[in-house]
């Protein structure tokens, strides 16, 4: 028989240390498939985030440069501006992308730097133990918005991917979700798009994932996957917000 | 004297608890204590425990340097743990769960089927503070009375529904070293 | 007749999150009773009715599955 | 006995401050410390104040600005990198001279570093890590009844000096639980909020503000800012002293690594050398005079810290020259025994041929 | 005869310092008068920007606390909150609101603070000398565009207010322009309506207004006017962005 | 002669950089440091290097980051409030091992301040005003021509040691003309930067990071950071000295105050005083046993500073107690005149009765 | 016809941007020869043609001018 | 001897070109010598100065403390620094602009109408630099050959279109005070 799944060549030899039904490390298996796919592992250089996924240093066989909390899209222009031909992605979270981030982000974006953004939705901090993030939903509860969050007064969800589509420097901007095997293959497409994109020289990337925390939502892995798809995809929905590559 | 003690186990099975129990009890039979829940990495999942440290003066140190006792519910708490015991130190092990045995020969070997008591009698969920009764059956750190009489100040509010089945295990497994020892 | 396959599964990387099972049109996997070293019982694939569709491959966050498929 | 309770440090902190009459929070997640967010999540709800979680450290820092500016108690908590994305926010709330609260549980450091216990932060909390000239006064308590009792007096000195103040606890003052006694609140005599902004009704309007163009105005701003810092360094150094009647050595330390001292002490002593213990309480102000009244009997001290050395200069300072003083540090998240400071002092001891 | 128009009561008798035809002195004037006619001088509290406007609490007659550089929104969230019967307005340069302040100025706005944003877009950096600014036009030469600015290198001017409208937190977003004495009364009015929607407690508003800089632009202030209208205007649009009391 | 060229110290300190191979610069506007990224928005296009404005300090000095990352030679400029926000990537760098520039030119604090010259941050210069056990290497050059000197140096440095350098100038430094000769970069023997990233390709991949998670690994790498700064404090401090010869009284000061005091001295000299001014060129590392050396025959130290003193403490923990030292201050922005710090020398000699 | 107004320029505070020149419907204001105190020339009201309208005071971003206008 | 001008104007008159003319000179003539700019408030418009010292021996303090002269282009500008002057200094005035007069008695005055000779002769741009000539004319802190010698070098290339005018306005500056004094 013919093997027809196996780990990606970009991924170290190492288990994940990640919660049972993260969905970080399928994120991180899809980007290194993609790695792999565009025969880009030796020039490209990845930017984790303050986050749960800090260490994907340790799993990805590619060079990679930590960035303070936030900070993953400064970080990167500054390697894409010193190293233009090189290909460089960052790695965050909601709480890293979208709170105390947001300001990196939303200028990078409008620069339209030559970088691409892997942005893990999962509605929490989940490193720090499950606090509310910008993403959390109304009436979520979490450590920090015990009674659930109130619109009056936490406001509503940020939709930070929304609001980069309406910029002119981004070139792909898309959300996805990791719900079902056919969400997942199809994130994968996406975050290939972006990194081509990249390639292609277009401006800004950016492919927002909508991702499970079963530790944080505290349910079952599997039940954290119907959620995604029964709330989250409600709340943020999927699909392909912006793609200059499209209207030529 | 400064008797640590270390509890641990993968996270959810409730050893946390167990200790914080024995420290309000020493607290109420007026000995100094500390209680330091482990410091893991940020990451969610796998082995946490605490350490008490119970002494009739100011503690210093409360991390779990040379515990005298180590009290472990599954497999990995054992394989991190048991090279910090002190010489001549006791090590209490989950057997219905724990495989492996210390391989020092210089601590003493405490084996009680606590998953199994708790299957059996009043569900696995509390096979941790069977553990507890067990643990202080035989040690006398602190008087199971003690911890019983201030079970609604050691629950609190939130979770005043589990008191009678807390107090229930605690009975359970000081049966249980009683038996035995 | 669908295409046969097979899968195998690495014990010590799995995290018993069963969401392999809970996508495998076949019901082919199962959680077994046995207790890996992290302390997760872990999958375990029990039958050839495997069509190689590598759907719990897909979802398996721990990369433990491999996919194989006749032809 | 029985008002003592369990309690975990962070929570000892939040609840004190409540007691204080702390009625806003803003804070943003940053472990060692988010228990106390947490904390103050649910309980702000009880007693009608304000928790709210800042999109980031900086934007925290200034809410509390808005809220010390409003004459409401007010606090931040954060750990070290959070810290030091406060500095700005904290060199304005000196230069307004707004009172508030910034807890900083200290993690291993430069950079993201580690989460366990440490001590390498004190230059930035002592030394005012923002710019320009300042200094708040910092708090280090050692046991989880002293951070509750500091908490509450720090309220006051932030009130009575219209300083920010900082309670510095490395990382196990944050984790560990001891029993607590969660004493009310003393009322004492508290200068009037005569500068606070809540609309000028039936009085002139007022302004805040820590720009001053003219040279004159801003240097006399800064003798004024510099006579109070001169006026808390006469009344707010606080210290412990243990064992120190007829030592012959003399260890300084402070926070975790002072109860693992203490500890070092009692067994120093059970071998027989004289060896006591000054723990400063206050960081800034530096229990400068102690030091200096102890140096006149004592010429031997040891600093020793959970870093590579930052405390030790204001003991140099303190000393002046008039004793002899080593240093011991262990960084990065080590806690090191007590029977190991002991082996350290032993040393000292017989290398210095101190007298037994 | 009747005086038609003389100087608010609210601001003091002190002459500006800022430069011929500068629009910092009218939107004070406009801010003043709006101060004046709802009479909330006694519970209004303002917060300047660290910009051409940090001497703001200089001339109005009302409670004022000078904010770090970008953190007025937050500043005026914390004021809010511990005075939510107060009325909290922050006055802010592009620099400040759409650079360094963007991540606050866009969470306060996401959470829907019952706060007053007047945002004062002069296209530069004032008080530091006439560099780029985040709302700078392509090809608008300043002191660190001194080659114009350019899309591909420093990205597209950031519209932030249009961002802002798309939230749900904000209740009142509007853009304006000094160009004309019609246009400054129909920012004034809008100044009006900000507040008052604020003193219904509806949530967040903000009045973008396009404001010529004379100096930093190298025009005479009637050309600096009218360049308002002939440029600026086409790349700000004016008008209502979000009104919620109009939906109702 | 011929090819001095009258320069402004921003200007002179962008030209330095350009020529010692900086190809990133990365900032956000701040007075009175503006003319340094406004030159650089020019030059950096003629050379073909990168000059980006930031959306904030804190986005400029990560972007630094990346830069330095990928090899390059990258610098960040502000004025103290800019390089407060900047601590925590400062800490970031430092834990990193990435060699940046760092230019601080000071205005007067805390808060807003004032933008006149002032050098209230030197204590956040010296001690690391982020979190965490690091220092940095702090230049603190007195005249435009060393500026454009130290500049090219701190590069040096910087590689040398793998660590981000300061360069801390008062305002006056920023804004002053003065005659300066642009010398060429010289080459010297620089470590390879084998820690870069810029795709693995033929070599197995790196990584670049601050976090440690396990404990002794983390004390290692402060240790090893301490074991750097060690190694510098015994390389870098460099010193001017001025009429110490003879001199009875020291001046100690750096930076515009050290220029006032070198008039103070020649005024001094002409009253018949015996004078001397040591001025510290590298305030981390300090001077130290310069002072220490002098402190064998000179009893008498003035420290003056243009804040209400900061580096009095490196003096103070030199000279240990082997001689007395006064402290002279003026904060605000406020730049006294020689005559000025002349009298003060005057008062001095006369009450500490030092024999002419 | 049209109301009838009168406006007065504060000299000093006058900083001849001439913008209530520029919008002036019946060019009843110049900028005058005099100096002022800051270096300005300031503007001046000319002649009694003004309606009143208030536009120059308006857009005068130094509040230097005030209106009148008969009833 | 250290000697210390503070040259003064509106924002624009360009005198700040002229003292760093001054400032070449003195550098090319072998002395020691400082420029620096005022240092208003963040805010554009009003006065701009600069203080120009020239020594024979390194420079200690840039300021413009007690300048031996001063060169005054408007009211304002007279208003701010007549103070300042060391005693027995000189006071250079633009007369077609200054209508004020130093209400000291212990500096000596010199009255140029400088605007008025720019408006009668090149253009009012150039008052700064009849201004100039006038003062080094007078002063002979420098050569005026230095500065007219190196125009091209303290013009640059950008500015370069403009070397003949202001040697013109420097020379009309020279010839007047040639005739004055
Ligand atoms: C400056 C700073 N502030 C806070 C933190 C603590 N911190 C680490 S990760 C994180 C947020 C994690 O949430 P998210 O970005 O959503 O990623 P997730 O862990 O959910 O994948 C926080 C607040 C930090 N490391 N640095
Ligand atoms: C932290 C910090 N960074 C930078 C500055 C310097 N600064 C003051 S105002 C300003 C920007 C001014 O531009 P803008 O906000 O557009 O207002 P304007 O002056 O144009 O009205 C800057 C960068 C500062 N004061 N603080
Ligand atoms: S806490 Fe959540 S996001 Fe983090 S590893 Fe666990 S499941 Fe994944
Ligand atoms: S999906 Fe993977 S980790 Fe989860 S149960 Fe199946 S094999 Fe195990
Ligand atoms: S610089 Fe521009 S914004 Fe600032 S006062 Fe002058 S004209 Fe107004
Ligand atoms: S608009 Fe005002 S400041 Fe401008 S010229 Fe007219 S009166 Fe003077």
């Amino acid at each position: 028989m013919k093997k027809v799944f196996t780990k990606p060549k970009c991924l170290k030899d190492i288990p994940f240390h990640y919660c049972p039904g993260c969905g970080h490390s399928i994120i991180h298996r899809l980007v290194a498939e993609v790695i792999d796919e565009l025969k880009i592992s030796d020039c490209v250089i990845g930017i984790p985030p303050a986050g749960c996924a800090v260490l994907a240093y340790n799993y990805f066989d590619i060079d990679m440069c930590e960035a303070p909390h936030g900070r993953g899209c400064a970080v990167a222009t500054g390697f894409k501006r010193a190293q233009p031909d090189k290909i460089i992605f960052t790695y965050q979270g909601d709480g890293d992308m979208a709170a105390i981030g947001t300001a990196e982000t939303l200028h990078a974006a409008n620069r339209g730097e030559r970088i691409t953004a892997v942005f893990v939705n999962n509605a929490v901090y989940g490193m720090t133990g499950g606090q509310m993030a910008p993403t959390t939903m109304i009436e979520q509860k979490t450590t920090t918005s015990p009674f659930g969050r109130r619109s009056e007064v936490e406001g509503y969800p940020l939709l930070i991917t929304d609001l980069i589509a309406t910029l002119k420097g981004p070139a792909y901007v898309a959300r996805h979700s990791l719900a079902t095997p056919a969400k997942i293959l199809a994130t994968k497409k996406s975050i290939k798009k972006a990194f081509e994109v990249q390639i292609k020289g277009l401006g800004f990337s950016l492919v927002e994932v909508l991702s499970p925390c079963p530790t944080n939502w505290k349910l079952s892995a599997v039940d954290a996957y119907k959620f995604l798809e029964s709330k989250m995809e409600k709340e943020f929905p999927i699909g392909v917000l912006k793609d200059v590559t499209k209207r030529k | 004297m400064l008797i640590k003690t270390v509890m641990s186990g993968i996270g959810g099975q409730g050893i946390l608890f167990s200790g914080l129990c024995m420290a309000w009890a020493a607290m109420y039979e007026g000995h100094f204590v500390t209680y330091l829940p482990s410091y893991g990495a940020e990451m969610r999942g796998g082995v946490t425990s605490c350490t008490i440290a119970i002494s009739d003066e100011e503690i210093a140190s409360p991390i779990p340097s040379a515990p005298d006792y180590l009290v472990l519910m599954d497999n990995l708490s054992l394989a991190r743990l048991q090279s910090q015991c002190a010489s001549g130190g006791e090590v209490f092990i989950n057997t219905s769960i724990v495989s492996d045995r210390p391989i020092r020969g210089d601590i003493e070997l405490v084996e009680i089927p606590v998953t199994d008591l708790a299957e059996s009698s009043i569900g696995v969920r509390y096979a941790n503070m069977i553990m507890l009764g067990a643990f202080i059956g035989r040690t006398h750190l602190v008087k199971a009375s003690t911890i019983i009489g201030n079970m609604d100040k050691i629950l609190g509010k939130e979770k005043a529904r589990f008191k009678d089945k807390n107090i229930e295990a605690i009975n359970i497994g000081l049966e249980y070293t009683s038996k035995e020892t | 007749m669908a295409l046969r396959g097979r899968i195998t599964i690495n014990d010590n990387l799995c995290k018993s999150c069963e969401l392999c099972i809970s996508v495998c049109p076949e019901e082919a996997i199962r959680i077994s009773d046995g207790i890996n070293y992290k302390g997760y019982h872990p999958a375990e694939f029990i039958k050839d009715m495997c069509r190689g569709c590598a759907l719990c491959s897909i979802v398996c966050p721990e990369i433990a599955i491999e996919v194989y498929r006749e032809r | 006995m029985k008002d003592k309770v369990l309690m975990k440090g962070t929570d000892a902190l939040a609840e004190a401050a409540i007691q204080a009459g702390c009625r806003c929070y803003f804070g943003y997640p940053i472990t060692p410390q988010n228990e106390l967010p947490e904390y103050m999540a649910r309980r702000m709800a009880e007693v009608g104040g304000v928790f709210l979680q800042g999109e980031s450290e900086i934007a925290s820092i200034n809410m509390v600005l808005g809220a010390a500016a409003s004459g409401v108690r007010a606090m931040t908590s954060s750990s070290s990198p959070g810290i030091s994305l406060k500095q700005e926010g904290i060199s304005f709330l000196a230069a307004m001279e707004l009172p508030a609260l910034i807890v900083n549980i200290m993690r291993g450091g430069p950079g993201l570093g580690k989460i366990a216990p440490n001590q390498g932060d004190y230059y930035q909390a002592t030394r005012g890590g923002g710019h320009g000239d300042y200094r708040t006064p910092v708090f280090a308590p050692a046991s989880i009844q002293e951070l509750y009792d500091i908490t509450m007096y720090a309220f006051d000195v932030a009130d009575i000096y219209r300083t920010p103040v900082m309670i510095l606890g490395d990382g196990m003052m944050g984790q560990i639980v001891e029993p607590t006694i969660c004493r009310k609140r003393q009322k004492i005599d508290l200068p009037p909020k005569d500068y606070i902004l809540d609309g000028a009704r039936k009085r002139p309007s007022r302004i805040i503000r820590s720009l001053i163009l003219d040279t004159l105005e801003m240097e006399e701003h800064n003798w004024k800012l510099k006579r109070k810092y001169d006026l808390m360094r006469g009344k707010l150094p606080q210290h412990e002293e243990f064992m120190m009647a007829d030592a012959k050595l003399i260890i300084v330390a402070y926070g975790t690594a002072a109860r693992i001292a203490k500890g070092a002490v009692k067994r120093a002593r059970r071998e027989g050398l004289a060896v006591g213990l000054l723990r400063p309480i206050t960081l800034w102000p530096f229990p400068t005079q102690a030091i200096q009244e102890i140096a006149k009997k004592v010429k031997h001290f040891l600093v020793f810290e959970m870093s590579t050395g930052q405390m030790i200069d204001d003991v140099l300072l303190a000393l002046g020259g008039k004793a002899e003083c080593e240093f011991y540090g262990r960084p990065g998240g080590v806690v090191p025994t007590p029977m190991e400071i002991t082996r350290i002092v032993g040393r000292y001891w017989v290398q210095k041929e101190i007298l037994g």
